[in-house]
């Protein structure tokens, strides 16, 4: 079911440059499903910003009713969901779309799950449940700079983790498809969630490999109604188009036209 | 007595509210969230002859108190509209608006014919004012004898009554309003969005990849208010208002400006549940301006 | 090198900022505040041939990120204007351009003989466009042909370069500007407030005495610029942007799609400090965008 | 001088029912000359609401560079002010207007204050300077119900008080001419603010008495440039017009059209 909550706010704070770390709970946490499902914020009850802001799960905790946000502080909506309290309230819409298929990798596997930038946060959820299952995941993780990595201990307890910065401050130096080039992993399925440009090189990167990408497009409703997050399918596929909102975020490697 | 019940034209309302057309595809998503039947009606997204894929993306922009779309009238045509969406919207107790649109009048004849004789559709709205399509649309919108015509032929065809969707972007909204009145129309909806731009202030081109979109959304209410305070002024035929409403007291100022009904188009967005929580709220507001039934809001700007 | 500055026929400005008509009286409240030298320009208020009182009160109603105004040119009128407030202005180092308004053609024409000869006013900016008067004003800005003759006439008086300020209350904004240009303008002023209104929810009457007013603020951005966009590919001549204009953002991205300069409006009442704040922000902007100069800016969402 | 300044709230409580008494502090308060100047106040940094509210200074208190204000929470704008915590900042631009002309009462004389509802707050900072210059001010407060009436006690420190309710739960029951009406005060002076139609009331009471009323208009700028706030004038006066923001908001009796 999709809910729209008034969430408290438990934890919040700084994790990196610019980086906030938000967890919330609430009964809404009780319908998330899959890892690299979605909320939908809104940031204030004012006409100001006015549309809602599409960020991640990042991770969920069921026991408890809470559930976590990694987002960047950097435009209007999100530099204000920046000052929220401890305490304090958030409007919550979701758990929505579809996400990562933890079905598609069995135990005894080995996957890799490569994150970039903003991308990375649904990838720990996603690698919690591997991990779970039995999968054995090899985590790449791009950044621009040091000061903006998060997470690399908490992934590198999940598995062998990566992490590369485009200007070599922190680990390697380059791009995620760096490190897998100099890495040639040996894996089943990957998994990735980033910026477009990411997402296309690991799709040139692996054409023969089965493969789960997570889409951003901006939005409107975030349900699947307004049709502002179409994106154009490639030519195996049965539809013209697909929504990254509702049919989305994650599609398998081949459907998205990039 | 139900308070809010309202007769339009082709239309028995439970209540005055309804989601505006683009903003509610085809009720499938908000169904989800609650009963449709709640709703007074439902204007569904614009439908084409043929199936359209609209617009590269970005599609949506945000900006102060208000957002820019340029979907492109995107839907999968006429003929699965009508074996799909129309049909599977029979399982509520709701009346239908479609909204029908395209690049010549033939292609409005035809969809207006076809789309009418759907058991639930009780009107159609004409879509002569989308901004966001290279032809069709809006010049069927600001000019009074193109408007005039085009609603003539539907109205030749249609076996339902058919409403006028008008265009904010125009010099003389009364003018054409008077016009489709003249031909035949049995109510105007408005407004459709302002034509409005975003530019990215890093690269300075547009953020929409269309160039320019339709603005709505809280930003364009005074706008919306004041056409359908002087179109009321102009016709007799009911009007459907629309343009940034949000609360219920958007509601109120709408019907005292002579709306006869509202749409809720944007504000879905923000809050999926306002249709819904508005008409929760309509019977309280209006015992606190002494108010017996819905139907004495409507016009009283004017008195 | 002054990176800002940038010569407009009959102005030499410092820099692109300058406070827009009606929003900085004539300058003696702001002087207060700061050193009005410091303006690329100021757009005075309004002035016409006699003492104008303007509409009854309330005159302003907030909007959702925006306000209406139906101030109704009050202003001394000529005779005071030029001995006393454009005098007491000499003393700053700034260009004056005079918003010249009337009900009739020869009204018109008799104010700017007159201002145009004032020491300061090196440009009169022609208000074909302000929606809160009965008569004049907006009739002149919504026909071409109009606007064409008043354009003209004043031109053949005018011992300074003529602007023409636009109102966005038309169907095709592109056919005015390409009218007065044909009719000697020299420059665009754009845009004027659109025409909106509010109602008090309570009386259901408008909370605006005069009924309708003008909507200004940053909710009319996207609709301005995309105006001024609009109008810059149809004409040669300069545009000074405005509506909504708040931020050195905004002043960006209004030089992107094609201004020249910018007023800034509405802004000037929620921090009396933003022109001198935007100007002082401007070469920062510069740098991040990777420019030299200002006029680099003009027009890149074309190119 | 007028400054505009973010303040710091150093006490924000609410003292009667949604009536709100706020301190700040900052070097604006150097600048305040006379009780019933006002100051402009941004109550959000986000374009919602936009314009600034007029709010007279209800006190002031030059050694610790603290002023108040008292405010009713109603429309969009005062209730986001009432949500300010202490230690926040608030945009203040002021002081503005011109207040009540002290100067106009004499040692030894009595004056009548006459307030009403939220045209109250102005006078309590107007008493005290009328006390120190030995002026025995008699006030004449009137409030809509019990609920809203504030500051009794301290009007009563500083000298006669009256409190008038319309539906009489509090003090008198009727209006402040109600009250005047009975009490026959004798004054050479009185000084008042509310609602307009107080106003009427009290200028066709006291038609020989000096007297001085505070406006109030819808505002713009606040500084006098938009011709906003503008009000006729009486026939008796030499100027067609005034503008409440710059010119007042308090006149002479008898100056503006009512
Ligand atoms: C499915 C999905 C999941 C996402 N998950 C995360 C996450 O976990 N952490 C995170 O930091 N970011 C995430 N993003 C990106 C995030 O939505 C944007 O960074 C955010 O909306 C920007 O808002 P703003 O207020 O900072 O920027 P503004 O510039 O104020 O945004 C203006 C408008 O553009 C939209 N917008 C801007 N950038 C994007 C973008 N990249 N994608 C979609 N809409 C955008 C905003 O939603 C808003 O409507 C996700 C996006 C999508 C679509
Ligand atoms: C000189 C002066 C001094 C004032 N002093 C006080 C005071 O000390 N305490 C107090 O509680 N109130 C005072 N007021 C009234 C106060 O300004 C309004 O109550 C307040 O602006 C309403 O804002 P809102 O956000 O609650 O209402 P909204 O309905 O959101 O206001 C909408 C718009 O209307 C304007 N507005 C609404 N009511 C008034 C009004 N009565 N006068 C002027 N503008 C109005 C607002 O400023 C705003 O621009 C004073 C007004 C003036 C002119
Ligand atoms: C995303 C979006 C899509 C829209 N699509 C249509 C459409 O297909 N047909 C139509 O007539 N109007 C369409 N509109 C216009 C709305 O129906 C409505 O007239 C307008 O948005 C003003 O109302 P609002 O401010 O409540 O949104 C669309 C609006 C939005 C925001
Ligand atoms: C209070 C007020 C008074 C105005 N008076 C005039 C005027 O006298 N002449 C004129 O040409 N425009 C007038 N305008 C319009 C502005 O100059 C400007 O075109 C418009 O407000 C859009 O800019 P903004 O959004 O920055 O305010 C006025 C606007 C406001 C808000
Ligand atoms: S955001 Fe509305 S359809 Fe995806
Ligand atoms: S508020 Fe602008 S002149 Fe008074």
């Amino acid at each position: 079911m999709i809910r729209q909550e008034r969430m408290r706010v438990v934890k919040h704070k700084e994790i990196a440059h610019n980086i906030f770390e938000m967890t919330l709970i609430g009964q809404l946490v009780h319908d998330m499903k899959s890892p690299g499902q979605f909320v939908h914020i809104r940031v204030s009850d004012s006409y100001e910003p006015l549309l809602r802001r599409p960020i991640s799960i990042a991770s969920i905790d069921r026991d408890t009713l809470e559930f976590t946000i990694i987002y960047r502080a950097e435009g209007r909506g999100t530099s204000i969901l920046a000052t929220r309290n401890i305490g304090e309230e958030v409007d919550v819409l979701g758990p929505l779309g579809n996400g990562f298929p933890i079905s598609e990798a069995a135990a005894g596997e080995t996957v890799v799950l490569v994150g970039g930038g903003i991308g990375v946060p649904p990838l720990y959820e996603l690698s919690k449940r591997l991990v779970d299952k039995g999968v054995k995941p090899i985590h790449i993780l791009g950044f621009q700079t040091k000061e903006v990595v998060f997470y690399e201990d908490l992934f590198r307890e999940l598995g062998e983790t990566h992490v590369v910065t485009v200007d070599g401050t922190h680990g390697h130096q380059g791009f995620v498809t760096t490190v897998l080039a100099d890495l040639k992993p040996d894996f089943s399925t990957y998994f990735t969630c980033g910026p477009t440009a990411m997402l296309v090189a690991m799709e040139n990167m692996y054409t023969d490999k089965k493969g789960f990408l997570s889409f951003e497009e901006r939005m409107g409703c975030g349900l699947g109604a307004c049709f502002a997050c179409v994106c154009k399918t490639t030519e195996q596929t049965a539809v013209d188009y697909v929504k990254v909102c509702s049919d989305g975020p994650v599609f398998p490697a081949g459907v998205v036209q990039i | 007595m139900n308070r809010l019940a309202l007769e339009l034209p082709g239309l028995s309302l439970k209540n005055p509210i309804m989601p505006a057309s683009g903003c509610f595809g085809f009720g499938k998503e908000y169904a989800r969230l609650y009963d449709l039947s709640k709703l007074g009606a439902i204007m569904i997204k614009a439908t084409t002859l043929e199936t359209r894929l609209g617009n590269p993306t970005p599609r949506v922009a945000e900006t102060a108190a208000g957002m820019l779309n340029a979907i492109g009238l995107q839907n999968p045509g006429l003929e699965k509209v009508i074996a799909e969406e129309l049909k599977w919207l029979e399982q509520y107790e709701v009346p239908i608006i479609a909204n029908v649109a395209g690049t010549l009048t033939e292609d409005y004849v035809e969809v207006a014919k076809h789309i009418s004789k759907s058991k639930n559709v009780k009107a159609l709205e004409l879509n002569i004012s989308c901004p966001n399509v290279k032809c069709g649309g809006i010049t069927f919108g600001t000019d009074a004898n193109v408007a005039a015509e085009l609603t003539a032929a539907v109205k030749a065809v249609s076996e339902v009554p058919v409403y006028v969707k008008l265009s904010p972007n125009v010099t003389d909204i009364g003018e054409i309003a008077r016009a489709v009145e003249a031909a035949g129309a049995d109510g105007i909806t408005m407004i459709n969005t302002l034509i409005g731009m975003r530019l990215d202030t890093r690269t300075g081109k547009p953020v929409i990849a269309n160039g320019t979109g339709g603005l709505s959304g809280p930003a364009v209410k005074p706008v919306a208010l004041r056409m359908v305070y002087e179109v009321a002024k102009q016709v007799s035929i009911p009007i459907i208002g629309m343009g940034g409403i949000t609360t219920v007291d958007d509601v109120i100022d709408f019907m005292s400006a002579g709306a006869s009904a509202v749409a809720v188009g944007t504000a879905n967005f923000v809050d999926p549940f306002v249709c819904p929580t508005i008409i929760e709220q309509l019977p309280e507001k209006l015992d606190w301006l002494g108010l017996n039934h819905i139907s004495e809001l409507i016009g009283r700007s004017h008195r």
